[in-house]
């Protein structure tokens, strides 16, 4: 494989810099809780559905226990003593709680030890859907394998489930190998996830676990008949992030966009909250078998993506931490990174592949996540694609693992159906007709692409090392990445957030850190 | 009409008159000899002559794409055509803030968002944050205009509070994401809260975003509509003309 | 018509009839909003309704190229089309040579050429020659079939000349370069000199080449016309069963 | 630049073969000219314009002297005899001619050497027409610089000269740095050159000295605005090969195609014809400081070009030695190859970028002219689009001279306006954002690239060797090129070769060779 000589040492210094960076935040986050990782625990237990008013059972027994003062507690212990006081499942405690059938005085008195045994067994329960989605998902890709890499990702974004279901369809037998539904616009900021199938979006669809589940059998019957497993993609981002973790983990969804930073920057959502989600969030899909995506390719749509290289790098490294400190393996770190690069820069294609084959060589086992084009896409769709084809060239030359398609009318609309056969062609022509390019090339030692990718990785831990003195909450709020500012206290979803008491019980985390090796 | 201008004109492939046109599209039927009729009876209803369908792909079993070229064998008459534009950049920085000074004698307040579930910030930043877009300050950068950009995903409601409570000229709000007609909703649901406020005489009323166009605007009832590569010179200039107007 | 197919139909984008068509063109007129104006006329006037201009790009002083997106508002009867087309690919290879054996018991003979200036010869000898085209052997090949390929830049005269000499039973003629439709000069001169030297209907006609279809050949009066990847069966089938029914 | 390891002693082997062939053919040749030839020194003379017929003065004349058994002497002896006898001028010559108003038994009696001396007036003359549109030309090089390499050529082929005209400025304003304007289909058969502005021609423009003109001094104009010179390119091919030759020299075209082998493949051009007149057109050609374009890139639309490429390479090595005994130096041998691999090859893009260095490596001072693919081009624009975007790819990674743009609509039609701007869109995003992609990559020693190199050269040298031994007119009976067989009796124009008398004389041939500095 092509390699570009890289300075180790800088590359060991930005390891450990993200890692103490990682410590820190970690020393925040293990005394917190959210309603959100409350609401998937009591979905993992088995509650699920909407009340009368459309408001899901999980939201309506959080926040009715947040009222009552006793959330602080965990939402398990409260659900456990309810069910063992009247004999009931975790759903009738839901029902009953809104009718207001529970005495919540009354079942305070189950004792501590009959909780946790109780608890054990219902996060055994409850992770062990997920356990068998993973089991099935490598069943299924025994039995009838996968893609090459670059894996073929493409979206279906039509607002509509069984509109995107035809597209999605379509693009398996056109070559996919990932299809990611994307959201609607304002799912993010919603602090509840919708109910049932939908088929009213704007720029994408609604992530609800009937969507994923319409959706995967879909793709599980195509898959079927191209005989070639076909991976699913969602969001586990936004104030649900970790409920729809859960969610895409009983669905079998296979890739998730993950990335708190995310949240942060692009939606404003409180810092706090969603690096707690994220923690959480990160455990739940490592156990999954689901591979993260990170959004660091999102930066580059605000800030000038050849003197921001470094932020995407740095995140990258700091993502990289955060997964290992939720025993995600590097296998599943889809970290992002973007080509998006004003096309009109002299010899910008090599700073291109310089940053490409960067994060190939520094996160050799991860399967990176690269995103096409966007910002300089035009209403000129012919040089649009081929603006996507020096894109797929840089994949193929520098060995990525998923590549983002970009379609060529990115700067109009989400794509229609010939845009997206287009781009399967556009990406599956250049991977064969290229196919073995990056084994037979090399880069010259001191050349611009060198030069480049070396400058990158200095400035990079350089940054990570002030952002180790200053805390990355610190350096969020000065506006490091992406030239965006948030504050520590701004943004939504705060009042989401708790500090646990003493007393605090949730078997799903114990049992989730025990079975992945994590400490806390 | 200029000097030497054509008058009535036709598309132009390679020979003046010719009238090609390129076009593509998707039917959904299966790949065949019926489609490729199909695809051909399109291009015929759309007037076109030599229809010619170069190609044809399946891109499922139910559905083909197609690409097209053909003749227009009508003309525009192009020496009839008025563009409903707003008179564009007609001052620049420097003069902008004096004529503020000079003639309207206070500081402007202008008040921005991108509203609704919109999250695209980098259109309304562009206007109005101080390091601005293309080599041109934004109107945070202006002396004599008091800016206030509320960021994105920001309720119709809130804006116009906030615009009530800074006492605003001028409201800017952006609209990006136009999927199933969303900015249609958005920004029509802003005229009418301002409508029954009884603001909308009050407050100029702007919008702006790469789908949006004055002649849109208007029809929404806004007071302009800025499209794609807008500067923020030439809403201060429209902003500062329509002051004095009134 | 098929059982389940649909009857009215639409271009689809994303959603079914939502109508969306692709359309680039040039317009001799010089960059600016009248232009997009025109350009968008131009959309409108063929009847497309929410016609976007997305792209609009200088190509010379007096030129701009545009890329329209809009909406067919129209659907067009699906049920009803019928294929002007031949009976494609009844036989193969062995089936034809068998046939001919049997049932018209004697060799055919089919000369063919690439005519006028046109110099494309890649088109009749991928139906004529040995080796084929596609993994399908030409008509060469064929036991039954006397096949004499002319080569290119034949005079139509010479042609006819030779296909009276052999006896022909086909005369085979293609066409490649169509500018200015001096494809349709070449072959009606054909047909005009047979006629007049009274062997129209002794000799089968057919043309073929990537712009031709049946209906033009049939219009410009040719027993047939093949286009875009044509196999050699096809057409000796073709050959074959006309013989049978005359 | 990128570099493979060649192996140089098969490339001194073909050469030698390549040399031998050619000494073979110019041997044949020495002995021989043409009506075309013939027509040729005496435009050179002066003579122009055509008679009320319509016929050029020039073909009256030869066709005349031809009729009266006279022209195996050469034209020239007998002009000059007639301008002597009469004391008139060329042009007066041949219109007196033409009312039979010469005669030839009388002029008979003009002395060889007043012939002789009036003849090399004459040739000094019409040379020096030649000399002086090639000075003008460095000229203006010097005053306004000219593109970067590889030079973007685009094809103009309306039919009509004048709107020609339109699309060559519109081009010259997006980038184009020649312009190249097609011929009509019949006009290489046409055994005279059409005379005036033209109109009405079919996928391209007639060629005549005015349309050359008229195009040459819209060029002129539009280099001027743009400060750039920038080439003009047509065909000095088919039967007036020569006399295309001299009217390029004279109204200062700097490209032209030129290639006896072409017309024999695929215009079915007699051998004997077409390689006598090459000779005579490269000596024109070098004198006037063009540039030549070779037709190899040709076979490969016909046969195929994976299996085909060493032929490419085997014609390229023969065109070389060619163009050397023509005196050509070679930083005007524009020898042809082409990108028409079938884009469907898995690694296809490898053996293309293998093709296009060895050309590159083992010419290295000729100003390679690079075909796109045109033979798997489609109704698909888009995907047409890419796989121009691939072959400049191939182009900026291996450092061509001449880029002939390809157009996404190369399977329909003469390109429209926009389909120029498009392709000039393309080449140009690719060549400056990849401009120096060359230097900075290195073909691994004993990849697949490095291997095909040398799997191409290996053959190209064994079927020069054989060649070499089979000669050049036996080896293309045999079909060895392009897949086609033509023979040394058949094709066009045989009627027009004629066996030189021995005392033959052509004063322009004799100063050319001199200027030239070659033998016979
Ligand atoms: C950058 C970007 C993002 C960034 C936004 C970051 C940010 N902080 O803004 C990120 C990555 C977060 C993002 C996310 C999404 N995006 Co987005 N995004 C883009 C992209 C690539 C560029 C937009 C941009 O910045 N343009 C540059 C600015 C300067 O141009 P502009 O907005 O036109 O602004 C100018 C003028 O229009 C005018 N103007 C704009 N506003 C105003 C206001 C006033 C008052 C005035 C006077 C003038 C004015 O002046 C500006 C300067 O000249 C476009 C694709 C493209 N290439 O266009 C897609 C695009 C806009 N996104 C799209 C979508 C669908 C989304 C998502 C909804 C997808 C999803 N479901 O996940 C999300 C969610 C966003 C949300 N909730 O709204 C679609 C919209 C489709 C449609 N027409 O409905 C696009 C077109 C991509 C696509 N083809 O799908 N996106
Ligand atoms: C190869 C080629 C050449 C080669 C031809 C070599 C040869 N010996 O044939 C060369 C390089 C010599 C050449 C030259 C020119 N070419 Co050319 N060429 C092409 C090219 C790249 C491919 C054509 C081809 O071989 N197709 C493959 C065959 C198998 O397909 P086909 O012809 O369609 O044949 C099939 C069917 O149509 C059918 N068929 C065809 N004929 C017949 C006949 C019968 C009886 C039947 C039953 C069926 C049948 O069956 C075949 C098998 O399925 C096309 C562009 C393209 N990609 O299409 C341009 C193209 C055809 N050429 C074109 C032009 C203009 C020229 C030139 C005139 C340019 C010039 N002025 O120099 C010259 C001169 C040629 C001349 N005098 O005619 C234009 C024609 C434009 C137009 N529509 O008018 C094209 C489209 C390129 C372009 N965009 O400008 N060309
Ligand atoms: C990491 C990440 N998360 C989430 C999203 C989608 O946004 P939302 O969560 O608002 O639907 C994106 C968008 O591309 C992303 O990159
Ligand atoms: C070497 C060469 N000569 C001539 C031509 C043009 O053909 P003609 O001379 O028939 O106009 C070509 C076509 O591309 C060519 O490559």
């Amino acid at each position: 494989m092509a390699k570009l000589h890289l300075n180790e040492e800088l590359i060991e210094k930005s390891r450990l810099s993200a890692n103490k960076i990682a410590d820190q935040v970690f020393d925040f986050i293990q005394d917190r809780s959210t309603v959100s990782i409350e609401r998937t625990v009591l979905r993992l237990s088995g509650i699920d559905g909407v009340n009368s008013d459309g408001v899901p059972y999980a939201n309506s027994l959080v926040d009715l226990l947040q009222k009552k003062g006793l959330l602080a507690e965990g939402a398990i212990p409260w659900l456990i003593k309810a069910m063992i006081t009247y004999g009931i499942s975790p759903q009738e405690v839901a029902e009953l709680a809104e009718m207001d059938k529970i005495n919540w005085d009354d079942v305070r008195s189950v004792p501590m030890d009959e909780v946790k045994k109780e608890g054990n067994l219902l996060a055994e329960k409850g992770l062990n859907i997920l356990m068998k989605q993973r089991q099935s998902r490598e069943a299924l890709i025994t039995k009838m394998g996968e893609g090459s890499k670059p894996f073929l990702y493409v979206i279906v974004a039509t607002g509509d489930i069984y509109e995107d279901v035809i597209q999605a369809k379509a693009a398996v037998r056109q070559g996919a190998d990932i299809i990611a539904v994307i959201r609607t616009t304002g799912q993010s900021l919603l602090d509840y996830v919708p109910y049932g199938a939908t088929r009213e979006g704007y720029g994408g669809t609604y992530a609800t676990q009937e969507n994923f589940k319409i959706m995967r059998a879909a793709l599980d019957e195509v898959s079927n008949e191209v005989n070639r497993y076909v991976s699913l993609c969602n969001y586990s981002s936004g104030l649900c992030m970790p409920e729809i973790a859960a969610i895409g983990g009983m669905e079998r969804l296979d890739v998730m966009l993950n990335d708190a930073l995310y949240g942060i920057l692009f939606r404003d959502i409180n810092m706090q909250r969603t690096l707690i989600d994220q923690a959480f969030s990160r455990m739940l899909i490592s156990l999954s078998g689901i591979i993260i995506n990170t959004g660091e390719d999102n930066y580059l749509t605000t800030a000038d993506a050849v003197e921001e290289a470094h932020t995407v790098l740095a995140s990258q490294f700091i993502n990289e931490q955060f997964a290992i400190k939720a025993g995600l393996p590097h296998e599943q770190m889809g970290l992002g990174h973007a080509f998006e690069i004003n096309p009109k820069l002299e010899n910008g294609f090599l700073l291109e592949l310089a940053q490409a084959q960067l994060a190939r060589q520094i996160f050799p086992r991860a399967p990176l996540k690269y995103m096409p084009p966007t910002k300089y896409m035009t209403g000129n769709i012919f040089m649009g694609y081929i603006q996507n084809a020096l894109f797929n060239v840089a994949g193929v030359m520098t060995n990525q693992g998923i590549q983002l398609l970009g379609m060529m009318t990115e700067a109009m609309h989400t794509p229609h159906m010939q845009d997206r056969k287009l781009a399967l062609d556009n990406a599956k022509y250049i991977k064969n007709n290229m196919k073995d390019l990056h084994e037979e090339i090399e880069f010259v030692p001191n050349g611009l692409i060198a030069k480049r990718a070396n400058e990158v990785l200095e400035k990079a831990s350089m940054m990570l090392k002030e952002i180790e003195d200053l805390g990355l909450f610190e350096a969020i709020s000065a506006g490091r990445f992406a030239n965006v500012k948030r504050s520590f206290y701004g943004g939504k979803g705060l009042e989401g957030v708790f500090l646990k008491e003493k007393n605090y019980f949730n078997p799903f985390e114990l049992l989730m850190k025990k079975e992945l090796g994590i400490g806390g | 009409m200029m000097p030497n201008e054509p008058i009535n004109i036709k598309p132009y492939g390679d020979t003046m008159n010719d009238g090609a046109v390129q076009i593509s599209f998707t039917l959904p039927v299966p790949i065949g000899e019926k489609a490729k009729e199909a695809a051909k009876q399109i291009g015929m209803k759309l007037g076109l002559e030599e229809v010619m369908v170069y190609h044809m792909e399946g891109l499922d079993e139910d559905f083909t794409f197609f690409v097209l070229y053909g003749k227009v064998p009508f003309t525009i008459d192009y020496s009839s055509i008025t563009v409903p534009a707003i008179n564009k950049q007609s001052m620049d920085f420097y003069k902008i803030n004096q004529v503020i000074k000079e003639q309207i004698n206070r500081k402007i307040v202008v008040v921005g968002a991108c509203t609704g579930t919109d999250a695209h910030t980098v259109g309304i930043d562009a206007i109005m944050n101080m390091k601005g877009y293309d080599g041109e300050y934004g109107l945070e950068r202006y002396p004599e205009i008091e800016a206030y950009n509320l960021g994105s995903q920001v309720k119709n409601e809130d804006l116009l509070e906030k615009a009530v409570e800074l006492n605003a000229d001028a409201i800017l709000v952006s609209q990006v994401v136009t999927q199933k007609g969303i900015h249609l909703a958005n920004l029509t649901e802003l005229v009418e809260m301002m409508e029954a406020a009884n603001l909308r005489r009050k407050i100029l009323l702007i919008c702006g975003g790469p789908r949006i166009s004055h002649e849109l605007a208007s029809e929404l009832g806004y007071d302009a509509g800025f499209g794609p590569g807008t500067k923020a010179s030439e809403v201060a200039s429209f902003i500062v003309e329509k002051i004095i107007q009134r």
